[in-house]
């Protein structure tokens, strides 16, 4: 009954998509992780076009005499790697990678974990007792080690690459939707539903689910940089996309010896990297600013 | 609080038992064949049936887990088929390592962490939290291999102030551990920003500025202790991010902890390495999560153990 | 600038004589290295122990009846004061030397070489070694767990034994002289059992002081070694983990005296060029060959005309520029230095029109899809790349599988997994400097059997029977038409063209300046990377 | 408290300890600064009692967080306006470091939540002793002792051992001493109490503004009380100001106020208030059948622990209650916060499980799968107590009205929407408001919402649960007038559970009440409410606080026996209390139904 609260609540389910893009450009970090993320899309689709070399062509020219690679130069603007491939093209290719494993791997770890956190948060009991144990076990899994035993059995490709890399990040996703369902069931509005006489169904669908939807929504945008990371220590390990696909993990394992010599053939992948994990971090804390007051300021 | 522990460590034994499975038949998926790779290349076919059958590979995978479990149940993680040692001989040369990794690296990310988390919160919108919150963003979107090479290539390749790799000294121990730590530190961080901007809205501090206290006293005694306990449970999570980052950045520096170890072995398949290795960061990754639930009651008198 | 290499590596061989007898005996004794490693090291037991870390530790722990000239591929008696064959070859005697001990002090006997022999054949050892014995008398039976005990092996006094075999083996004396007919003190190895590896005694140069497990081994000097005036140096400190190219850098800022692992690639051109390291760069053969397999069994590689076509469609040049030049182009599955390599054969020409065509007359006149293995550590999926745009400009897509090395070595043993590997990193390293020691396992059809190495899974019969007679000339008179024929059976492969031999890479190493010795010691290349007991440190000259 | 007061300036009774002209507080929106109060003056005299009371929103708690220096930054800020202290030291505008000297030393306060406002992790004890030292009114030697003669002056039993407790093992009441002690450590010549009893039960409410009152008298603290309840005004304050929307509306001399207050706004907020005992007599509802037949409900929940995490205790929250209510009449159910009156109705909706018998019309809904229990929701629907927690943010209030239509297959299209129409219309609200969603309705109107769409489904009983606890009184008076109107209406049967004894007075035909589980005393209103029998329900009724400053309140009866616990060891429970009827209606428990806990 205090009034001391101040009444500066804003809307948060009203507005549409335009206003939220209008408040995120307002921002200038998730300003900047949009035009990041926009600008890397844009060449992930537009690779083909604004690669000025074939990807995979190891030119002759593109070594020195001796087989160095060569530095950034007007004729290849980032560099070539080790084999002679022009690095720029190589960076464009590379973010269709990043954003594909990106995409897919996310989804289907948001998917699962979605599933399972919101089946045990609401059944509880028995159910929910033996999705969360396992849960807790996959946690206690050694991530990367799980993820390169995975890799090592079935042949890589980029397809297990996204699925090894989903099977490692459903469980936080899981944890969240878990918590978070559990609250909710708690919640009088759910209570009021069971009174009614809704089925199980309806109040997951029309009820749980549309409060969950930001969290997936922010918690998926946070995964896709977890995931560009992971798929980026795969690949550098060796046991990620596989050549000559370029990815750009496997940019930088292909070529990390040269670090002290041919600094940029890590330095360009290695930015980009930093930059797209950033962008999706920035716009994923972001949005949850956004679209739910109720998380504002946490994590 | 005996029972609850008796009860979790039962649990977590329970969780042990379920990742040793589990990794157990990934292994057994693996392709490779030990014995072969243990028979060399001019062994017969003959020979290497026989070395086969010595280690039980031509027995039925429950057989093989089983025995498998007997010999954990008696402390023995079985022997390194290409290294012919001990696996618990390798792990405990190499746990020191580890866990003064482990040390260091918890040590730069609570200092850093903490701290910087504490300072953007209580300086909350203003530009120093800007740039604080970017840089913790950068932190945790930065791969630790990127990181390392690049810390390794400016602080000991081009102005030598530390060792190129290896182990041994204080100098050695910087490098990596700051690697590993400043992911943790971007958690950190904004973990403790989140909590302290919570703390500070609560009743509590509300009290104590009534009280007519002054603002230090205010944040360490009443704002600092509450906005910790959330953190505390990030101890098992820490930890897991950790037994992540070690086999990378282990193989970076050329650090000799059971990274290195496992990264080795999974190139060989050196299955009862693996296996070994990965007990132990589950064992670790558990452990971690119990004491966290141990510590928080310490901390926080109102949780109970049940 | 194949020519020139090969030109200098013979002419590195032939100074190495007269340098070693200069220098050597003018050095002082005194002195200790460091010495890198990437890997592990993973035991010490020379029944045991085959890999690239410990392998020359093993030769300065422990002596053979046989060794081989430091720096050179030619035999020589090392615990065997000397030795004789019968006329039919099948009876070797050896004398041991008197008063060898071992590093816990006991005298080594011919108790002692019949213990050893029998214990690296005994199944329950699980030495990767034990096949190369299979030609001692009883060696099947041991084979089998049937018995314990080699009945070809015995003493006939403390200091002489004699060795029967089932078989004429014109390699018998290399097979002495390889690591694993390591003399080994009976009591010792039963007092640690399986952790005699981490513990090994043995008669060497070296003993081993201290092993941190996972970080780093001491060697110390054995005062009472049988070769006077041998190891020079006190002390050796194997340090473990160290990336390669880390490795390089702490040489070049004087924490390290050889990097183990050599030369890594990102470095190479930078201290080639480098004229503050000319006189430590030390360039040097091994008998290693590169090659591609193709599964003479899997669709369409067991088509001759198409396994020929692979074969011209390979840009060897290019590959050797991939690594910066440490190799030179092979077109045999020999190395040049290896006796029965053919100086004369051209080999198949790199011809992608050629290639194209002969595809065509294959009946692949669009190409094929297929995979290449390779293991992924660096630098062989930047090979397997460059070899995937060789075939992709003749029509054929090979996707490429980098995968572990044990996974790629286990795809290889399966009769139809893996159609193309590339065998970088996994490479033949030949065991002892014979022709032989390149067909068996991996090119004979003893090796194209589950889990064998003989990856191309090429089984020719009557070139087995041609290497069965070849081996049989033990006659060392006859070593000249022995060679011969062994040329003649890797040419007959050649036609049949399972491989694609792509290169032989050169060793580049590098010494810090404090070490002395003669080069050839630093690329030995039998005691690979580095033969530890000829080195010396110039500190203390 | 025998400490030496420092009388310096006191001589001074002339001037006001503390003096507000024309306070301005404005606040940060979207829309720009809005002012929450406005252009405010008083004076606090010495030793008196001064109440701001007003509704939600009226600005009051803001008023007394700027005299603290407290205001919430940076959304809150004094725009104008100066508020000055007896030795005519002006607060407005003093910094944070200023502001140490005033707190606790000059003017304390106590907060609205007694749970909260302690620090969880660190002693009562170090809390009290914090403040001495801060403030030098003690050596750090002197402090425990004096910590303990503090918590003694705030009437808590077992002080030492309170000393050395957590926050939470102390029950809300003594939470509130404890803050009051902290309060009043340093002597302070203002106490400014928020709300300080709003969260407590009625019995605890009456101990604690007993005990201010006492520590008043003793310490000759002047009281500024800011509070909602025309009940507590009238029996503490001295003087009132009556605010409204940042405003001062009126501000008279207690009596004056409660007697004839001179503006319009003060007439309907003391006319709407419920005045227990004054309520209009009501027709009894003809008793032919029984719409609800509750026999026997227990409803336990299990605890867990020990070794293997099973079932060790069980709390028995209801234990053995059997009631009925016929068609178009009200049975209020009443008690103190854990006493199980709202499991009850959780029951009846089948949201916790229970055993016993509950008939709804007639139709028993023991052992019924979801599947039969459906028909019978229809006649039975629920209205929680808080009209935000029990609607769906995220969901148009129209669609959550048409809900339950929808679930039943009762309607669809355009049928479907008249009907929410009609239902909007039913319960005062228009029908354009049906595509906003909830956060943009009032409380009251999300009350409505909530009754509409419990309504729709044309149920015979409404489980009313606290429906009108979070209202401002005014509002609450409206809510309660829908609810009569529709009883008259449609013949509804309601269940109405609440804690505040005004309001059941108001609208229950009969009553039960309950404490731990159990129903100690039940008949008609006037039966229970005029001639209360158990020693409980008198308890109860001597601590609701009357709106009559005229009304010397007699003191709380005390508590009979232990506070109990309704935790109990598995396999045992508490003894069901025999009942006997006093008169024709009129039951009532022999006992107590106590465990020491």
């Amino acid at each position: 009954m205090s009034d001391a609260s101040i009444p500066v609540k804003s809307d948060p389910s009203r507005g549409g998509r335009g206003s939220v893009l209008v408040r995120l450009l307002r921002r200038p970090r998730s300003a900047f992780a949009l035009i990041v993320i926009l600008t890397m899309v844009g060449a992930a689709v537009l690779a083909p076009w604004i690669m000025p070399y074939n990807p995979n062509n190891q030119m002759f020219d593109g070594l020195s005499l001796e087989g160095a690679p060569l530095p950034p130069s007007s004729e290849f603007w980032l560099g070539t790697d080790l084999l002679g491939r022009d690095l720029f093209s190589r960076l464009i290719l590379g973010t269709q990678t990043s954003l594909i494993i990106g995409v897919l791997a996310n989804g289907i770890a948001v998917l699962l974990g979605a599933t399972v956190g919101i089946t045990a948060g609401y059944f509880g009991g028995w159910i929910g007792g033996i999705l969360m144990r396992f849960t807790d076990l996959m946690m206690a899994f050694p991530a990367l080690l799980l993820a390169i035993v995975l890799a090592a059995i079935f042949k890589p490709s980029l397809l297990i690459v996204a699925l090894v890399i989903a099977m490692v990040n459903w469980v936080q996703m899981a944890r969240v939707i878990y918590t978070e369902t559990r609250s909710l069931a708690q919640r009088e509005f759910i209570d009021v539903q069971r009174a009614m006489g809704a089925s199980t169904f309806r109040i997951l669908g029309r009820h749980i689910l549309p409060h969950l939807v930001y969290s997936i929504i922010v918690f998926g945008t946070l995964g896709i940089s977890t995931t560009v990371l992971l798929e980026a220590t795969l690949s550098y390990l060796g046991v990620g996309v596989q050549p000559p696909t370029p990815s750009w993990g496997n940019i930088i394992f292909e070529n990390q010896t040269y670090f002290a010599n041919a600094p940029w053939l890590v330095f360009f992948p290695g930015i980009a990297i930093v930059l797209l994990a950033l962008s999706f971090n920035l716009l994923g804390d972001a949005l949850r600013d956004t679209l739910d007051p109720r998380l504002k300021g946490r994590h | 609080m005996w029972a609850y522990v008796i009860r979790r460590l039962g649990e977590s034994l329970l969780i042990l038992l379920g990742i040793s499975l589990v990794t157990f038949a990934l292994l057994y998926l693996v392709p490779a064949d030990p014995a072969r790779q243990i028979a060399g290349r001019s062994a017969t076919a003959e020979t290497v049936a026989n070395i086969r059958a010595q280690l039980g590979l031509d027995q039925p995978f429950h057989i093989q887990y089983l025995r498998y479990l007997g010999n954990l149940l008696q402390g023995d993680l079985g022997r390194s088929y290409l290294q012919r040692t001990e696996v618990s001989e390798l792990i405990a040369a190499r746990m020191p390592a580890t866990l003064l990794l482990m040390l260091a690296a918890i040590v730069v990310e609570l200092i850093i962490g903490l701290t910087i988390g504490a300072v953007a919160a209580l300086k909350r919108n203003s530009a120093v939290d800007q740039s604080l919150m970017v840089f913790s963003f950068v932190t945790i979107s930065a791969p630790q291999f990127v990181v390392g090479i690049l810390l390794l290539y400016v602080f000991a390749v081009q102005l030598g102030w530390f060792p190129i790799g290896g182990y041994g000294t204080f100098g050695h121990l910087v490098l990596p551990a700051i690697t590993i730590g400043l992911l943790g530190t971007g958690w950190y961080s904004r973990m403790m920003r989140s909590s302290m901007i919570d703390v500070l809205a609560q009743d509590y501090v509300r009290t104590a500025r009534a009280k007519g206290l002054g603002r230090l006293r205010i944040i360490l005694r009443h704002v600092a202790p509450n906005a910790i306990l959330p953190i505390i449970a990030m101890i098992g999570i820490d930890i897991g991010l950790f037994m992540s980052g070690i086999v990378v950045v282990e193989s970076v520096f050329g650090w000799p902890g059971i990274g290195q170890l496992a990264w080795q072995a999974i190139q060989r398949v050196d299955i009862p390495i693996i296996m070994g290795v990965t007990l132990v960061s589950a064992c670790f990754i558990v452990l971690g999560n119990l004491l966290a639930d141990l510590i928080a009651p310490l901390v926080d008198p109102r949780i109970k153990l049940k | 600038m194949r020519k020139t290499l090969a030109t200098s590596f013979l002419a590195l061989t032939v100074a190495a004589g007269p340098a070693l007898a200069q220098d050597f005996t003018e050095a002082k004794q005194g002195g200790s290295m460091i010495v890198t490693y990437k890997d592990d090291v993973s035991t010490l037991d020379p029944a045991i122990g085959y890999d690239w870390q410990n392998w020359s530790m093993i030769k300065s722990l422990f002596d053979g009846l046989m060794d081989y000239e430091p720096g050179t591929t030619e035999l020589k008696k090392d615990l065997a004061e000397d030795y004789t064959i019968s006329d039919d070859g099948m009876t070797y005697t050896f004398k041991l030397r008197e008063g060898v001990t071992f590093h816990n002090g006991r005298e080594m006997t011919a108790e002692d070489v019949k213990y050893s022999l029998d214990r690296v054949t005994n199944p329950e050892t699980q030495s990767p070694g034990a096949g190369f014995f299979g030609s001692i008398e009883g060696y099947d039976a041991m084979a089998a767990g049937e018995v314990d005990s080699l009945s070809g092996v015995t003493v006939i006094d403390p200091y002489t034994v004699e060795i029967k075999l089932s078989r004429p083996d014109a390699t018998f004396l290399h097979v002495m002289a390889i690591n694993f007919s390591s003399i080994v003190p009976k009591e010792v190895v039963e007092d640690y059992g399986p952790d005699f590896g981490k513990n090994p005694v043995g008669t060497g140069a070296f003993y081993l002081e201290d092993w941190t497990l996972g970080q780093s081994l001491t060697f110390a000097r054995n005062t009472d070694y049988w070769n006077e005036g041998l190891p020079k140096l006190d002390q050796i400190t194997f340090e473990i983990g160290l990336e390669p190219i880390v490795a390089l850098l702490r040489l070049q800022q004087g924490q390290a005296d050889i990097p183990g692992d050599g030369i890594p690639p990102a470095k190479f051109l930078e201290v080639t060029s480098d004229p503050a390291y000319t006189d430590f760069v030390i360039e040097g053969g091994q008998l290693h060959t590169g090659y591609i397999t193709m599964n003479v069994n899997m669709a369409p590689f067991d088509n001759v005309k198409v396994r020929q076509a692979v074969n011209m469609a390979i840009n060897k040049d290019r590959a050797v520029r991939i690594i910066n030049g440490r190799a030179v182009p092979a077109n045999q599955p020999l190395p040049p230095t290896m006796p029965g390599y053919a100086p004369d054969y051209e080999g198949y020409a790199y011809d992608p029109e050629a290639a194209k065509a002969l595809l065509a007359e294959a009946g692949f006149p669009d190409g094929f899809e297929t995979e290449l293995y390779v293991y992924n550590t660096d630098p062989n999926p930047r090979l397997a790349q460059s070899f995937q745009q060789d075939l992709a400009a003749i029509g054929i897509d090979a996707e490429i599988r980098s995968l572990a090395q044990a996974n790629v070595i286990a795809a290889g043993g399966e009769p139809d997994q893996a159609p193309m590997i590339w065998s970088g990193g996994m490479a033949w390293i030949a065991d002892f400097p014979d022709p032989s020691n390149f067909y068996g396992p991996i090119l004979g059809c003893d090796g194209a059997v589950p889990g064998g190495w003989n990856w191309s899974w090429y089984c020719n019969k009557e070139l087995d029977a041609l290497a069965v007679e070849a081996d049989a000339m033990t006659d060392p008179a006859m070593a000249e038409e022995r060679e011969a024929k062994w040329r003649d059976i890797y040419l007959a492969i050649m036609e049949d063209a399972p491989w694609v031999p792509v290169f032989n890479e050169q060793r580049f190493t590098m010494r810090s300046a404090k070490l002395g010795g003669p080069d050839s010691i630093f690329v030995d290349p039998v005691h690979v990377p580095v033969n530890y007991d000829y080195v010396y440190s110039t500190d203390v000259q | 408290m025998t400490a030496d007061r420092d009388n310096a300036g006191r001589e001074e009774t002339s001037r006001p300890v503390l003096s507000v002209q024309g306070l301005t507080i404005q606040v940060a929106t979207p829309e720009g600064p809005k002012p929450v109060v406005q252009d405010l003056s008083f004076d606090l005299r010495r030793g008196e009692t001064l109440c701001l009371a007003g509704e939600s929103g009226s600005g009051k708690s803001m008023t007394a967080l700027a005299i603290m220096g407290l205001l919430p930054q940076p959304m809150a800020r004094i725009a104008s306006g100066s508020i000055r202290l007896a030795d005519g030291s002006e607060l407005a505008g003093r910094g944070e470091r200023d502001f140490r000297d005033i707190r606790a030393n000059r003017i304390s306060m106590i907060f609205q939540e007694p749970m909260t406002s302690l620090n969880p992790v660190m002693t009562i004890g170090r809390q009290l002793t914090e403040v001495l030292l801060e403030h030098r009114a003690c050596t750090p030697a002197e402090a425990p002792s004096r910590a303990l003669d503090l918590l003694r002056d705030v009437r808590i039993t077992d002080a030492e051992t309170r000393l050395k407790q957590y926050p939470h093992e102390l029950s809300g009441g003594m939470r509130q001493r404890v803050m009051i002690a902290i309060a009043l450590a340093c002597n302070p010549e203002i106490l400014i109490a928020d709300e300080p009893t709003t969260a407590l039960d009625v019995t605890v409410q009456a101990e604690v503004l007993e005990l201010i009152r006492v520590l008043q008298r003793e310490h000759g603290t002047t009281v500024l009380m800011i509070t909602h309840d025309m009940g507590v005004v009238a029996e503490m304050a001295d003087r009132v100001i009556v605010l409204r929307h940042g405003r001062q509306e009126e501000t008279a001399p207690v009596r004056n106020l409660f007697a004839a207050p001179q503006t319009e706004y003060s007439q309907e907020l003391l006319d709407a208030v419920p005045r227990l005992g004054q309520a209009p007599a009501r027709p009894a509802p003809e008793r032919s059948r029984d719409v609800v037949d509750v026999a026997e409900l227990c409803v336990r929940f299990p605890m867990r622990g020990g070794l293997l995490n099973r079932v060790t205790a069980q709390v028995h929250a209801v234990e053995g209650v059997s009631f009925r209510i016929s068609p178009g009449e009200t049975l209020a159910l009443v008690g103190e916060s854990g006493c199980g009156k709202s499991t009850i109705g959780r029951a009846l909706l089948g949201l916790v499980p229970w055993q016993g018998s509950i008939r709804i019309d007639g139709q028993q809904t023991a052992g019924l799968s979801p599947k039969g229990l459906k028909p019978i929701r229809r006649d039975i629907q629920m209205v929680f107590q808080d009209p935000g927690a029990s609607l769906d943010a995220r969901m148009t209030v129209g669609h959550q009205v048409a809900e339950p239509l929808v679930i039943h297959g009762l309607a669809s299209g355009s049928e479907l929407w008249d009907r929410v129409e009609m239902l909007f219309r039913r319960v005062g609200l228009t029908p354009d408001q049906m595509d906003r969603y909830p956060h943009e309705f009032s409380g009251g109107q999300r009350q409505r919402i909530c009754i509409a769409r419990a309504l729709a489904l044309g149920p015979k009983v409404i489980v009313a649960d606290e429906s009108v606890s979070a209202l401002d009184v005014s509002v609450q008076a409206q809510v309660l007038d829908l609810l009569r109107e529709l009883q008259e209406e449609e013949g509804l049967a309601y269940l109405f559970i609440s804690h505040d004894m005004a309001v059941i007075d108001q609208v229950a035909d009969r009553v039960a009440v309950m404490n731990l589980g159990q129903i100690v005393e039940t008949g008609s209103r006037d039966q229970v409410l005029r001639d209360p029998a158990h020693g409980y329900t008198r308890r109860l009724l001597s601590a609701v606080p009357i709106p009559d400053p005229e009304h010397t309140r007699p003191p709380v009866l005390p508590r009979e026996g232990e506070v109990g616990s309704p935790v109990w060891p598995l396999g045992q429970g508490p003894a069901r209390l025999p009942m006997a009827e006093i008169a024709p209606g009129h039951w009532v428990a022999q006992g107590a139904p106590l465990k020491v806990a």
